[in-house]
């Protein structure tokens, strides 16, 4: 158990990306109201530059970046690591977490009251913190240490969800709250049931015991759940569309592209890297069939909606369902590597092009919102023609979610297809080809309404400056561009993922 | 003398917690009150007991907080007896 | 058994069967004044033995301190805590 | 007869439990509660924690209570309020029969638990020479395990900006109204004496927490009692949320913590290492600044948002 | 000794055990909000006993149990604090702006600004 962990040269970067926001949370709570958006301002440049650092070194060193925090080696200490997979979630939540910035320092400045207010200077504080836990959520090591991360991103997400104060947010943030903390219970609950039968809460030293006992498999059955529940997968979805569209635009961008993707991320690592080959196929099986259910279901509840926030925030739970069909698709369990397969590389296109695409869809459907007043889909005929590049982000960033070429949606939806027509899962192919009939279905209404001319023109609230409606745009040109990355960059998702790919292939 | 001061620990424990069983079915806010003191002071008596009797005298700092702060949940109680009165006086937290 | 176990023993003993009597008047006695005086007696009496009883099996007398500063700190507590009591009772009243 | 005297306890901490949650009376279960706080204190005493008995005793014993209590009234007062559980046989018998099998499941396995029990408490005390400190609790609060210890107290402050993010726009800045119309007596006279001792205790808390159980927590939690007592009393009005003295003093603690982290990068062995020669007298630092700022959390946190407007 | 600290030990998992599904009973069937809350506390009460009782079992070197789970409880604890802190303020809030203190039926807001 010795010296699992050897410190690499590029390590301290890792602490950086969870420190660097936490520290700006303190520093935005002493220098007051004033100041808070300039300090969010530059802590976000030095973030940016931060995941830029840590992506340069793992290309540099084809190795994963490692730290062990207080030179304390698990399992008395915590080590933070990142691999292919984590610097690729750490820059997608740079990149987000920039643009949501931007956005929302133009979206406050419209109103002067709120931008060093109440509402402001929350967003910003709570801002920092979901970043922290992001970051602490693709780096840690260690499962009690990912809990406090856990509850790092509840702490902040929630108050997000209510920050304008109506009834019936404060209900939305309330049961998001409610599911939150009952899935970061459970969570703890199977850590300490691991904790107990083997004696660490390291990833890799659980992995590596020879033995497993039932608290093995009784404690996935706990976590795995209640990480649904944060993760809002059918049918533990119901907390999420009440919550994402009641959230001012830049909230929504945020927790929609970004919050939810932690939990997902954890899922994977437990049943990636922690389960048993045996539990593994179980679960990989059963999270597959709730996923097919979660974009069947919740992409037909997206086309019934009446207004546009909500729409989008039912079709987040839809995409979110393609995550976890990879899991079978890529062989988790059955003795193969799945990092190597196109299943694993058509999941994490999948991640990153929904991460820019909803984002870039719920700051359009902000600017909608604000310059209108409203999302009600069927009185926003002609809104294509008020303020001009929300329509286009619309649409752009709709290509990505239906799979339509060119874009990034389309190679993950048809790297997804491929894998389950290879491997034979015929119900599996049918879902990916129905769910993107059915994205469809919801994005084209609404591009119709942009492009039609109403009876009486729109009445404009406020004017709308070009620059806050940019920032979307250039999130959904990001999600279509995917679709013209060669594929090469993705192999560098196998960084640091050996342990098991090495066992099995030469 | 472990073995007698923990018996006794159990006795102190049970005759503080009786009330409380018997207490919790009445319908008196007050008395259920009275009875979560008793277990206050009783819990005191009892770590006290089983500090001597497992030689922790660390059990005795734990006394000292329940016995500190069993003033404090009696004064939170009776805080909202004294807001009842003026609740539709006190603009609270109007929307 | 030496003189100062005896000693404990009895203290002790004592003790508990005035917080059982504590019990006994939450229960018996008939309205909530005296059951209040019942209890508050009882109970900080018993402390007040216990604590005497546990005495001569403290190692240091620091630890004597503490077990002294306990019982006092209780007092307090009961004094002030039985009065909160004694008032919200008085202004019940009128309503009963 | 310690077996006799823990299945005694057992058997009350589930039936108050289950009185919480059967009961019809709200504020009856919220005591129930509390007595439950008092008996999961002693129950920790006898799994021989007394760190964690003393964290139980002043939170599950003291703030929460009041938290609650603070709550009730304020229900009572503004909402439509159901208090007893569904009659409706489909309603509670899948969700019960289920838990009940969480509970047979997790039974099973606190039974299968492998024996020799794996433990870090070799490891623990192997290290504790290198902290300098005697309690090894504290040692893996302020020292192995620090990060989730400085990542708590930001989760405590998020909250905290959570909370403060509930109030109206225009008392946003301000302070909460704590103080009841009517004050009696007898608490007055509490908050006059009782907040001397309090201080002393958690002074000695802090103290002692480096070779004895005892820590920044518990310290913390007592002064933020006492706090709340004064301001309760309404000898001191609550603090405005926007005073930059009581910003600094809930940053400080986290902010020192940070600090002294990376200076471990520049003249230790990384982010939060400490020199080994002067590594007991930082953790008392940070412990002692840390227990300032979580007395203040905690004591905001019980407060709630502000709801006077804000005095410049 | 041992093997009473043992069985000790298994007793407080156990009443562990039995403490999360009472609270996970109470958060997924009562109506009224704050008795959910509360059946929160209690589930993190059974949790944390686990631990306890994780902790207990790993009693060696003169040490009474293993210290991680144990700081681990704490700071546990202080979490689930700042949880119920945060849920009250915000069902304090909607029972303010709606009347009401409970989420099974969207009631029509009273009054707003």
């Amino acid at each position: 158990m010795t010296s699992a962990y050897a410190a690499t040269p590029g390590g301290l970067l890792l602490v950086l990306a969870v420190m660097l926001p936490a520290a700006a949370v303190l520093a935005m709570l002493v220098l007051g109201p004033r100041r808070t958006r300039v300090v969010a301002l530059a802590t976000l440049a030095l973030g940016l530059v931060v995941a830029l650092a840590i992506g340069l070194e793992l290309v540099r060193s084809g190795t994963a970046l490692i730290y062990v925090l207080g030179n304390w080696q698990p399992p008395l200490g915590i080590a933070l690591r990142a691999d292919g997979l984590s610097v690729m979630m750490l820059a997608v939540t740079a990149v987000v977490m920039a643009a949501t910035g931007l956005f929302a320092r133009d979206l406050f400045g419209l109103d002067l009251a709120t931008a060093d207010g109440r509402l402001g200077t929350s967003f910003w504080t709570l801002l920092m913190g979901l970043w922290s836990g992001l970051n602490l959520v693709f780096v840690s090591q260690d499962l009690f240490n990912l809990y406090v991360a856990l509850e790092l991103l509840t702490f902040a997400a929630v108050p997000l969800v209510c920050l304008d104060g109506r009834g019936e947010t404060m209900a939305a943030a309330l049961r998001y709250l409610m599911f939150a903390l009952l899935g970061s219970m459970l969570y703890l609950l199977g850590a300490g049931l691991l904790y107990g039968a083997y004696g660490t809460l390291d990833i890799r030293l659980i992995a590596s015991a020879s033995q497993h006992g039932p608290a093995m498999a009784i404690a996935l059955a706990l976590m795995i759940p209640g990480l649904l529940a944060k993760a809002a997968l059918f049918p533990l979805h119901l907390w999420l569309p009440p919550a994402h569209a009641g959230a001012p635009a830049a909230a929504s961008a945020v927790l929609s592209a970004l919050v939810i993707k932690a939990p997902v991320f954890l899922i994977l690592r437990l049943v990636a890297d922690i389960a048993p080959p045996g539990s593994a196929a179980v679960a990989g099986q059963v999270l597959a069939v709730l996923g097919a259910a979660s974009i069947l279901f919740c992409s037909i509840m997206a086309l019934r909606q009446e207004r546009l926030k909500l729409m989008i925030a039912y079709s987040t739970v839809a995409q979110i369902g393609y995550l976890f069909i990879v899991f079978p698709l890529a062989g988790v369990g059955d003795g193969t590597a799945p990092w190597g397969t196109i299943a694993w590389t058509g999941g994490a296109l999948q991640l990153t092009s929904h991460a820019l695409a909803k984002a870039a869809m719920f700051m359009a459907a902000g600017i909608v919102a604000e310059a209108v007043g409203h999302d009600r889909i069927r009185d926003l005929g002609g809104f294509g023609r008020a303020p001009p590049l929300p329509p286009p982000t619309f649409g752009w960033a709709g290509l990505s979610l239906m799979g339509i070429p060119p874009s990034g949606g389309f190679i993950a939806k048809c790297l997804l297809l491929t894998a389950a027509a290879i491997g034979g899962h015929l119900w599996l192919a049918l879902t990916i080809l129905a769910g993107g009939l059915l994205a469809g279905g919801y994005v084209f209404p609404v591009m119709d309404r942009a492009l039609a001319t109403p009876a009486e023109p729109l009445l404009l609230r406020k004017p709308i400056p070009l620059r806050l409606e940019l920032v979307p745009l250039v999130l959904a040109v990001l999600a279509v561009a995917l679709g013209f990355l060669p594929l090469a960059p993705f192999g560098l998702l196998q960084i640091g993922r050996p342990d098991i790919a090495l066992a099995v292939s030469p | 003398m472990a073995e007698s001061l923990t018996l006794i620990a159990l006795f102190v424990l049970l005759a503080s917690a009786a009330g409380l069983a018997i207490v919790l079915r009445s319908h008196i806010a007050i008395e259920k009150l009275m009875a979560v003191q008793l277990l206050g002071t009783g819990g005191a008596a009892t770590l006290l007991l089983l500090g001597a009797a497992t030689a922790q005298p660390a059990l005795a700092d734990v006394a000292l907080l329940l016995v500190l702060l069993s003033a404090f949940s009696c004064a939170a109680f009776t805080l909202g007896e004294g807001e009842s009165p003026e609740a539709a006086a006190k603009p609270d937290e109007p929307s | 058994m030496g003189l100062a176990d005896a000693f404990t023993l009895i203290c002790v003993v004592a003790g508990a069967v005035l917080f059982l009597a504590g019990t006994l008047g939450l229960l018996r006695f008939p309205d909530t004044l005296s059951r209040l005086h019942a209890l508050s007696k009882a109970d900080n009496l018993g402390l007040g033995l216990i604590v005497l009883g546990l005495m001569p099996q403290q190692a240091s007398l620091m630890g004597g301190a503490k077990l002294v500063c306990i019982w006092l700190l209780a007092q307090l507590s009961a004094a002030t805590a039985s009065q909160l009591i004694a008032g919200i009772a008085a202004r019940r009243k009128p309503q009963a | 007869m310690s077996l006799v005297f823990d299945m005694a306890l057992v058997a009350g901490l589930i039936a108050l439990a289950l009185h919480v949650v059967v009961t019809r009376d709200g504020r009856g279960a919220i005591l129930a509660f509390m007595a439950f706080g008092l008996l999961l204190g002693i129950g920790w005493a006898r799994l021989a924690s007394v760190d964690v008995a003393l964290t139980e005793a002043a939170i599950g014993g003291g703030l929460t209570g009041m938290l609650l209590l603070r709550a009730q009234a304020h229900l009572v007062r503004h909402a439509a309020h159901p208090a007893a559980l569904p009659t409706d046989r489909r309603r509670w018998l899948v969700p019960a029969l289920s838990c009940g099998l969480v509970t047979l499941a997790l039974a099973a396995v606190v039974l299968a638990f492998p024996r020799p029990a794996p433990s870090l408490a070799h490891q623990a005390v192997a290290s504790l020479e290198a902290t300098g400190l005697g309690n090894p609790v504290t040692a893996v609060l302020l020292a192995y395990r620090a990060i989730d210890t400085l990542l708590e107290k930001i989760v405590l402050i998020l909250a905290l900006v959570g909370v403060w993010s509930l109030s109206r726009d225009a008392a946003w800045g301000g302070a909460s109204q704590l103080r009841p119309a009517i004050i009696p007596e007898p608490l007055v006279f509490l908050a006059r004496v009782m907040p001397p001792f309090g201080v002393l205790i958690a002074v000695y808390q802090v103290w002692v927490g480096a070779d004895l159980p005892g820590g920044t927590f518990q310290a913390g939690t007592i002064l933020a009692a006492m706090a709340l007592l004064v301001m309760l009393a309404g000898l001191r009005l609550a603090p405005q949320t926007q005073s930059r003295a009581l910003r600094l003093m809930l940053a400080g603690g986290p902010a020192l913590f940070v600090l002294v982290g990376f200076l471990g990068v520049a003249v230790a062995q990384g982010f939060l290492s400490y020199p080994e020669a002067i590594a007991k007298p930082l953790i008392v630092g940070i412990e002692a600044a840390l227990t300032l700022s979580i007395a203040g959390t905690l004591a905001l946190l019980v407060a709630g948002p502000p709801d006077r407007a804000p005095e410049p | 000794m041992s093997a009473i600290a043992l069985t000790s030990a298994s007793l407080f998992g156990l009443c562990g055990a039995a403490l999360v599904g009472i609270g996970l009973f109470c958060i997924l069937t009562h109506p009224d909000l704050l008795r959910r809350i509360i059946g929160f506390n209690i589930l993190g009460a059974g949790i944390f006993l686990v631990f306890g009782a994780v902790a207990r079992r790993g009693a060696a070197m003169g040490l009474s149990g293993d210290p991680v789970p144990q700081a681990m409880v704490i700071t546990g604890i202080v979490v689930a604090f700042a949880a119920t802190a945060l849920a009250i303020a915000l069902l304090r809030r909607l029972a303010s702006l709606t009347g009401s203190a409970t989420l099974e039926a969207a009631t029509p807001p009273r009054s707003e600004t």
